[in-house]
């Protein structure tokens, strides 16, 4: 089993290989391989689910000590105690699952490349394959080593694939996420320094004096440097350049699968390995959180490009993860995880059908197109229940997400008046947010219908699979949420029982 | 030489030449001059050493130093500048840098505060004869010096071929390679 | 049958889902297909209320928990499950939802005859009956909220069915972003009940509330088991706490649960969207606007009333906001031009009063709460009777103006006929009606609970409501027809549309009478089966004085609109009337909140802040780096003195570093 | 006559030379410059060596100046050799002149 | 006396200078171009290997030359950075089809005689047991570089020659009067001895370490000393350029190491806030000068400034310094080279400027690839060896008893910025389109088979080094003890 675990990323790294040798012209190929590597890796990750459900690996619960599925341990770079140390447990199953699930949408989406279509896969192929190998390493090093292997392709992909001052974003973007991880390089510093090792499980359960004072300031760096990842406040203003001139499929995955890689970065490198650090840090992640919530809803109001007004809702959303855990509860931290595997797919569906719509009026402000329904039935269907789940209607993914996030905000006692306030500033951004996607919806979809001389053709069934895909995952995760809440808990009690030392 | 009232005369004396030379070797109008004037600061140096009774650093500094290298140096100076070459005079704020950086240098090397250095001489020193420098810098053992003896030959081996074949007058376009098809080394 | 409760759930939702997925081309058969599922739905609720009328067991009724599915868990204690709680109010409501739906759809396929998104329409009525009735039976807070949410996505759909008219569409978000904002502090208050009382179960609340309540009136508490407990220590832990602002901790989450049925049931600030929703068709406005949607806030308040009682402040807040909500609709009602605008500004009258009645009761006087329960039972039928027969009057008139109709009776006779009852069971015509013996409950209990002011502003807005039905009903039927003649001739009653407005004609007038048999049918809801529960008719002088003020309003308005001609082109000048016309402005001043403040003085400068401070901060880093860039490419300009200087430099700098010197 | 007299001595011809670097304008002038900090070094060495205490190793300060001697003429030869092939092919001795190489 | 296994290196390195200078001077053309360049560049390939084979476990002196187990890494470096030298120096010489822009080198046998002489003074320095053998050796590698730099006959080359003398002398001069007050201070040239002598209290020791100091600075091009090395490496002919960026600042910093672990033991503390000054001085102006560059040569010359203060900072550190310096520089000169040899075949018709390289993956796609890897490398970004380079640096800095971790977030700011500059190289290569003025005029690019050869290895050799942990922890046990 280790081996198939191992899998997740060695297959993309071959379809990557095998792409190189395959003639630029046969379009076809490529894209039948892409597909095939794609349909590959999400059969691996069901069938890795399958074999954890069915063996339980549940850490029993009070031990800090998180039991891995399917490990692998093998020296690397042994003389600076680097190894690599493979597993996956609940929680890493689940993103992974959410990271194949886009990586599917994403590239169906892109069927109509066709010009240097080759490197663009190759270059997807890449970027999954780090994603995946975050998403398994239990070795800080290693786990760093992939999350910086995800960053050339994202560069190179939005550069020569992008639109509008795709140069520009595509700078900007890569240049933030590598000042994050810059941070990351200074916390990881720190806790080398204090414990000699970089294996995740034994810095969490390592209570020594020096990696408690280390801890004071090296989380804050952790934290800080996944955050900008996951566009925490300061730090976002790459993700609306970056998404809005990023081709779809990229905006996608970046904004469904690579912003929660800062996520789950944060709980897993930071909040695990450094309980101490967390609990005197959270205030302020807890108000730098609730301002991009609120912040990012407010702006998106003001925003008149589809794509800004996406990434700018992203923000808020992701946002409430941050919240979600700087509560440092047990029900916090599941929010957290269920808001970022939630929101994946909420905007991964609303950028595919900004991408269709595009596709089909050539304009991407909202002041320009109106009146879709009558033209496009089903691509507007699609949008107003993209948008019904943008704003976390029940039934959708995000409500089962957003309640839980909002219950850790309240939950205990209510003398910690600074938890109250964001709390009730968070449940207010869920108006803020109706306002922007029913004005969306409304000039897009609803309204007089506003020709400018395109003829508009239904999705064809390309585009169709994709949409479909992602909106019965939205809805079987918002009405059947039971076997995810249950992985997500079983992953988090080590952190829980960590943060409770 | 033990310390007496005329060593120290005689050290003045030369001390007074070496800067005078050497004040003059860096100001003077003509190149011709100033190699000139460096060769009388080294004769100083040279009269300091005795002084200073290392007999054989004097004698070598006259030798090779005076003899060689600055009569090279007034070769080079003929070779480059016709007799009579008017002087470059520098912009004022190159001196005004100069003196300040010479100062600044001389003052971080003099920051010394006199009771610490140990001003008297060993009393049972004896001077260093030249076949113990013979032997020492052909001494193979741990403080011998025979490898830098050996690796300088290499050394000036490597500046020599350089020099020569920097300096080698040749033909436009021509190169060592090719106008060697007949002749042997020339 | 309790137990196949689940039916009646799910006949509603079958009919939305094959209607929407097979049936939007064909608008004949996904009618006939919805009013089949919601006939069988209403059946099935009438046996259910029939067998749990008959059957006997007196007092406290047990209350049916049919099934729950758990939805999923959030801490280990709270889980949210999905359920059905039956009992008389939750069965009240199920009847009046179903039959009102099956009627409207039979309505419906008369009206939308001709239009050519009908196979749109009846799905999505079905989908919005479904929550209605998800809503109703929802044994946990959260599961309500759910449904809530829902009910307020199908209103959305619904009211910008039509999705070419801008002003739809510009209404459907009005009243969805409204009731949304309403729903954010249901929400919060949903948690602070869940998370510090421990429970979100409606009978755990209750029977821990009515324990705590009975234990101050000194007799012996009940057995409490499950979710009761906590609720039960924790309102007693809070009791004494000054808790936040003044309030104390319940009544803060009550209020805010309460602010949810406020946005829902349109009260008085934020019932700006009930008006503009009557952009959407007429049968919608029927059954969502009328009967079932907008009655949600005070079914949720009657859900909850144990703990409303409980908390200090709550029940007075309610009964402050219906009694405003009433006097302030009935007074705009009075001014109004289109008929449809007219009876939305009644319906918020009679929501105000059903409010206020519940606002009066308390655990001891529960004559309030069941007289508000029985005036929603009859309030849905009449009012939803006088909605159809305006579909009708304005599909044949095409235009929703008063100004355009009058003398209708000669050309709409059967029309004529019902609206007379509804009108008459609206006003308050003594005996006869339905809704004089709800309207009279409900300032009988208020008067003799003691809540005199409210009492007389209930007199009074009979008054007006009997005037302004009046006006409405004689501007339309008596007097000359002003509108285009053209539509007079082809003016006709289609025989769909009639049949169920003679359908509702008999609840307007039967629907009074369980009162008067003195049957306890509302009763039974309130657990405690020692108190007294028919209110006692010590003021007797209420009841000739409310038949006064319905005939008298009703004279008045004939003296002034039956008699003569009216002419409405001149508007009047009297600033009081043209500011009560323009419903005191209440619409212009959101439209200033939201566009001035809120878009302009926040949003805006979050914008700008965004793109200039904090992006500014990150390009001027970088402009700083080419800045000294450009300095370091200025000293290498090859001069070797240059580099030489530097490096003596360096060598001080070495120096002065090293901090041994 | 005692080290620091020396030593300053030394000093003072160092700081000579690096004024001469700094201030003359032909590369000749400034090698010879550089030839007076090398002189400089030497008379340290052999300062250090005359007044240095009981345990220490007095044959440096002869076998040190050899090496010193040895590398500058090697450096000079050098220098000379490529001031005279610029000369002959660039006809310019003048440093200030030699700034075709800037950014 | 038998000769010792570890000395062999440097005889044969001797020996193979006397074959080159001989077979220089005395066969004809076409057996001399065989012997001297393909003779010299197996030759140290093969001297290579055997360091490598010949690597002591423990100390082994032969008189008074020590060979250190830490010091075979650097060794090898010397000689890899030798032979690529030479390998590059191919179409300088004379008998190959295409022929430098700048033309053909004044006399090929002789610069790569003077590559294999210095690359013997940094041997010197690595074994040097005094301050006189580490004298003579870190003059040895540089006096036959400033030779090279006048080995083309252009203006730009004498120029460059000119300045690196000057420098170089009055540097000479700097290291020779720091000797001359450490001998003063410690009474003795002896490492040994001097260990125990130089104390922080002696003013006179701190004299000699700050000149010694200033000295070896402008070897590595360290910040207030860099600014020759702009200058140089444009004028230089480019094998020159490439060997004085690599192997000279090898042979610095081994010497630096050799010094720093050595005589100056006692002054520990003092001489990490010298090399905090040093290593935050040169990462900030390496990256600053670096970002608006328009020539790779000057563009190359400041990254390696910055590099170098990445280093320094690694020196501030503890024991894991000296490994982590020795795998970095192992990766940096294979980076260094790739880029170098790409810009070669690129510059043998066009100025190497970023505007002739627009548009290069269209042109050749695998000079363009090969840029990009190098260019990445440089950054240390992860699949290569300079992430695991750069990545210890930091670790090195963040040793307990040693923490400076104000300087490993300045530190990592500075990768920040150098990463946005070898992104613009990439950048200008895959995205910007070349504008029609520029390749239209530029022939086709002609690779020499070798040097393609050269290139498949080293970038192979970059990508192992980053994966493969075989030649890490051969370096980390070598240079842990």
């Amino acid at each position: 089993m280790p081996f198939l675990l191992n899998c997740t990323w060695i297959l993309p790294t071959l379809i990557a290989l095998s792409l190189m040798f395959v003639p630029k012209q046969k379009v076809g190929v490529i894209r039948g391989m892409s597909v095939a590597g794609v349909l590959g890796i999400l059969a691996l990750v069901v069938s890795l689910i399958i074999a954890f459900l069915a063996g339980d690996y549940a850490s029993p619960v009070g031990s800090a000590e998180t039991t891995l599925a399917f490990s692998y341990r093998t020296p690397w770079f042994e003389a600076i105690g680097n190894q690599f140390y493979t597993g996956v447990d609940g929680f890493s199953l689940l993103m992974m699952l959410m990271a194949s699930i886009i990586a599917l949408c994403g590239v169906l989406v892109s069927w109509t490349i066709t010009d240097r279509c080759k490197e663009f896969f190759i270059l997807l192929f890449i970027l999954l394959a780090g994603t995946f190998g975050c998403f398994i390493s239990f070795d800080l090093l290693t786990f760093f080593l992939f999350n910086e292997i995800t960053l050339i392709p994202t560069y190179l992909l939005i550069a020569i694939f992008g639109s509008g001052k795709k140069e520009f974003a595509a700078m900007k973007l890569n240049l933030m996420l590598f000042g994050g991880s810059a941070l990351i390089i200074l916390g990881m510093a720190g806790t080398y320094s204090a414990t000699g090792s970089f294996d995740m499980i034994a810095i969490a359960n390592n209570q020594s004096e020096t990696l408690g004072s280390i801890a004071m300031w090296a989380f804050p760096a952790l934290f800080m440097g996944f955050g900008i990842l996951g566009s925490v406040f300061p730090f976002h203003t790459w993700s609306p350049v970056g998404h809005a001139s990023a081709p779809t499929a990229i905006s996608m995955f970046l904004a469904g699968v690579h912003m929660k890689l800062g996520g789950y970065g944060c709980l897993r490198a930071a909040i695990y390995l450094m309980p101490e650090g967390a609990q005197e840090w959270m205030p302020l992640f807890m108000v730098l959180a609730t301002i991009s919530v609120v912040y990012g809803a407010f702006i998106a109001i003001r925003q008149r490009d589809l794509k800004y007004i996406n990434a700018y809702a992203s923000i808020s959303h992701v946002g409430l993860v941050t919240f979600g855990f700087a509560t440092l509860t047990a029900v916090g931290l599941k929010g957290g995880v269920l808001q970022m595997i939630s929101h994946g797919f909420v905007t991964a569906v609303v950028f595919a059908l900004i991408g269709c719509i595009y596709g089909r009026t050539h304009t991407r402000n909202i002041d320009e197109m109106g009146g879709l329904m009558k033209k496009i039935p089903f691509l507007s269907v699609c949008f107003v229940l993209a948008g019904f789940a943008v704003v976390g209607m029940p039934g959708t993914s995000s409500f089962v997400a957003e309640l839980t996030i909002f219950i850790a905000g309240f939950s205990g006692s209510l003398d910690d008046t600074l938890r109250l306030v964001c709390g009730a500033l968070c449940i207010s951004s869920i108006v803020i947010t109706a306002v922007y996607v029913l004005r969306t919806v409304n000039s897009v979809v609803h309204g007089p219908l506003v020709d400018n001389g395109h003829e508009f053709t239904d999705a064809r069934f390309i585009e169709k699979v994709p949409l479909i895909i992602l909106l019965t995952c939205i809805f079987a995760m918002g009405l059947f949420p039971g076997w995810i809440i249950e992985l997500a808990e079983q992953s988090l009690t080590p952190v829980v029982t960590n943060l409770g030392r | 030489m033990e310390a007496t009232l005329t060593t120290d005369i005689l050290f003045y004396l030369f001390s007074a030449a070496i800067l005078g030379c050497g004040l003059m070797a860096v100001t003077v109008k003509n190149l011709l001059h100033s190699a000139i004037a460096l060769m009388g600061c080294l004769f100083g140096t040279a009269g300091l050493f005795l002084l200073l009774d290392h007999e054989f650093v004097a004698l070598m500094q006259i030798l090779v130093y005076i003899g060689g290298v600055v009569i090279f140096i007034i070769y080079a100076v003929l070779l480059t500048t016709h007799l009579g070459t008017r002087y470059l005079p520098a912009s004022t704020l190159k001196y005004i840098s100069g003196v300040t950086l010479a100062a600044i240098v001389l003052g971080l090397v003099l920051h010394i505060d006199p009771q610490a250095t140990h001003t008297a001489v060993n009393p049972d020193r004896t001077a260093t004869t030249i076949d113990a420098i013979g032997y020492r810098l052909l001494d193979g053992s741990t403080n011998g010096f025979l490898i830098p003896f050996e690796v300088i030959s290499v050394l000036l081996l490597s500046a020599m071929i350089g020099a020569a074949t920097i300096a080698k007058h040749q033909k436009p376009g021509a190169t060592n390679d090719e106008d060697e098809t007949g002749g042997s080394a020339s | 049958m309790i137990e196949s409760s689940w039916m009646i759930l799910l006949l509603p939702f079958i009919s939305f889902i094959g209607g929407i997925l097979f049936l939007h081309k064909q608008p004949k058969l996904a009618a006939g297909f919805s009013i089949l599922c919601n006939g069988a739905a209403m059946v099935m609720a009438l046996i259910l209320a029939v067998g749990f009328l008959s059957s006997d067991d007196t007092g406290y009724h047990a209350l049916a928990h049919t099934w729950s599915y758990d939805w999923f868990a959030i801490t280990d204690t709270l889980t949210v499950s999905i359920g059905a709680l039956l009992d008389p109010i939750s069965i009240m409501m199920l009847v009046v939802i179903t039959v009102i739906s099956t009627l409207v759809h039979t309505y419906s396929i008369g009206y939308m005859e001709n239009d050519a998104s009908a196979g749109r329409f009846f799905p999505l009525l079905s989908f919005f009956v479904f929550s209605m009735l998800g809503l109703v039976i929802a044994p946990t807070l959260v599961q309500m909220f759910v449904f809530w949410e829902l009910v307020g996505v199908s209103s959305y759909m619904l009211i910008g069915f039509w999705y070419h008219k801008p002003s739809a569409v510009a209404a459907s978000k009005k009243a969805f972003i409204i009731t949304r904002f309403a729903d954010a502090f249901f929400l919060t208050g949903i948690i602070l009940m869940a998370t510090q009382f421990g429970s979100i179960g409606f009978d755990a609340i209750n029977q821990g509330a009515t324990a705590f309540s009975s234990m101050n009136t000194a007799n012996p508490s009940f057995s409490l088991e499950g979710g009761a407990v906590q609720v039960f220590t924790a309102l007693a832990a809070q009791e004494g706490s000054a808790g936040f602002l003044g309030l104390n901790l319940l009544s803060w989450a009550t209020i805010l649960i309460f602010i949810g049925g406020w946005g829902k049931s349109a009260m008085f600030p934020l019932h700006v969207w009930l008006p503009d929703a009557m952009e959407g068709p007429t049968p919608v406005s029927s059954i969502i606007h009328s009967a079932t949607m907008v009655v949600a806030g005070i079914y949720l308040t009657a859900r909850l009333f144990p703990v409303f009682a409980v908390a200090e402040y709550t029940l007075s807040v309610v009964e402050f906001t219906g009694a405003i909500t009433a006097l302030f609709a009935a007074i705009i009602a009075c001014t109004q031009r289109d008929i449809k605008r007219i009876l939305a500004f009644s319906t918020l009258s009679q929501l105000g009063y059903m409010m206020f009645s519940l606002g009066v009761a308390d655990m001891e006087h529960t004559a309030g709460f069941t007289a508000s329960m029985f005036h929603v039972f009859t309030h849905a039928f009449f009012k939803c009777l006088l909605f159809l027969s305006a579909g009708l009057i304005i599909h044949s008139v095409h235009s929703n103006d008063i100004a355009l109709m009058g003398g209708l009776r000669k050309k709409l006779k059967g029309t004529y006929f019902v609206t007379l009852l509804a009108v008459c069971a609206i006003a308050g015509v003594p005996f006869l009606f339905s809704g004089f013996w709800s309207k009279e409950e409900i300032i009988m209990a208020a008067w003799s609970n003691g809540h005199q002011c409210s009492a007389i502003i209930g007199l009074l807005v009979g008054g007006l409501t009997a005037f302004y039905m009046g006006r409405y009903f004689f501007l339309i039927f008596h007097g000359e027809y002003r509108g285009d003649a053209h539509h007079l001739e082809h003016a006709h009653e289609n025989k769909f549309m009639l049949f169920p407005m003679v359908l509702l004609a008999i609840p307007t007038i039967i629907a009074g009478y369980p009162m008067l048999t003195g049957h306890t049918f509302f009763n039974t809801v309130i657990p405690q089966a020692t108190l007294p529960t028919h209110p006692d008719h010590s003021a007797s002088w209420i009841m000739p004085v409310a038949i006064a003020m319905a005939i008298g309003g009703l004279l008045v308005a004939w003296l002034k609109y039956g008699r003569r001609a009216v002419s409405f082109d001149t508007p009047s000048t009297n600033i009081v009337y043209r500011c009560i016309s323009n419903k005191f402005y209440i619409d212009e001043c959101y439209i200033f909140v939201t566009k001035k403040i809120i878009f302009r003085c926040v949003a805006a400068p979050m914008k700008l802040c965004d793109d200039y401070i904090v992006d500014g901060i990150i390009h001027s880093s970088a402009a700083i780096m080419r800045g000294c860039a450009a300095v370091i490419r200025h000293w290498q300009n090859g001069q070797t003195h240059v580099y030489l200087g530097l490096m003596i430099i360096g060598l001080a700098l070495l120096a002065w570093f090293g901090g041994a010197l | 006559m005692n080290l620091t007299a020396c030593l300053s001595l030394s000093a003072i011809l160092f700081s000579f030379g690096i004024f001469g670097l700094m201030t003359r304008r032909k590369i000749i002038a400034m090698l010879l410059a550089i030839e007076l900090m090398l002189n400089a070094a030497l008379i340290n060495c052999v300062a250090f060596a005359y007044y240095a205490p009981a345990g220490a190793d007095t044959d440096v300060g002869s076998i040190l100046p050899i090496f010193i001697v040895a590398i500058t003429s090697a450096e000079m030869a050098v220098a000379l050799a490529v001031i005279v092939a610029m000369y002959r092919k660039r006809k310019v001795i003048d440093i200030e002149r030699l700034e075709d190489l800037h950014d | 006396m038998t000769l010792p296994t570890a000395l062999w290196t440097d005889i044969a390195l001797g020996s193979l200078a006397c074959i080159i200078l001989l077979s220089e001077s005395l066969l004809g053309p076409r057996l001399r171009k065989a012997i001297v360049f393909h003779g010299a560049w197996i030759g140290l390939v093969l001297i290579g290997i055997l360091t490598v084979c010949t690597a002591p476990e423990s100390e082994q002196a032969i008189g008074n030359y020590l060979i250190r187990p830490w010091t075979i890494p650097f060794r090898l470096c010397f000689c890899i950075a030798g032979a690529l030298s030479v390998l590059l120096s191919r179409n300088l010489l004379s008998g190959t089809g295409h022929t430098h822009r700048r033309g053909l080198l004044v006399s090929g046998g002789v610069h790569i005689f003077l590559i294999i002489c210095s690359t013997l003074g940094m041997f010197v320095v690595t074994g040097a047991q005094d301050l006189i053998t580490f004298l003579v050796g870190i003059e040895l590698a540089t006096i036959p570089l400033y030779v090279q730099a006048a080995m083309l006959r252009d203006d730009f080359s004498s120029e460059a020659s000119a300045k690196y003398l000057i420098i170089g002398s009055l540097s000479t001069a700097f290291t020779v009067f720091g000797i001359s007050y450490l001998y003063g201070a410690g009474n003795s040239v002896h490492f040994d001895t001097l260990a125990q002598t130089l104390t922080a209290d002696k003013h006179f020791a701190w004299v000699g370490v700050i000149f010694v100091l200033a000295g070896i600075g402008f070897k590595l091009s360290a910040a207030p000393f860099h600014m020759w090395a702009p200058d140089i490496y444009d004028g230089a002919p480019p094998p020159v350029t490439a060997y004085i960026a690599s192997s000279s600042k090898a042979a610095g910093l081994a010497g630096l190491i050799l010094l720093v672990y050595g005589p100056f033991q006692q002054l520990g503390a003092d001489l990490e806030n010298i090399f905090m000054f040093l290593a935050i001085i040169s990462m900030t102006i390496g990256n600053l000068g670096a970002l608006r560059q328009k020539r790779f040569n000057r563009f190359m010359a400041w990254s390696s400034v910055a590099q170098i203060g990445f280093v320094l900072m690694a020196l501030t550190g503890g024991d894991l310094a000296i490994p982590s310096i020795a795998f970095y520089l192992l990766v940096y000169i294979i980076g260094n080279f790739i880029a170098f040899f790409v810009v070669n075949c690129l510059a043998s018709n066009r100025p190497e400027t970023f505007s002739n390289m627009r548009g290069l993956s269209k042109q050749s796609p695998l000079l363009a690839l090969c840029l990009l890897i190098s260019m990445f490398s440089l950054a240390g970004i992860p699949p290569l060896g300079g992430f695991f380079g750069k990545f210890e640096l930091f670790l090195a800095a963040a040793q307990p008893g040693h923490e400076h971790f104000y300087l490993i977030l300045f530190a990592a700011i500075n990768a920040v910025v150098s990463l946005y500059y070898y992104m613009i190289v990439v950048k200008d290569i895959y995205i910007t389109e070349p504008t029609h003025a520029d390749n239209s005029t530029c022939p086709a690019i002609a690779i020499l088979p070798s040097q393609r050869l050269t290139l498949v290895v080293l970038v192979i050799a970059i990508i192992v080094l980053g994966v493969w942990p075989a030649a890490h922890s051969w370096i980390f046990t070598l240079a842990g003890s």
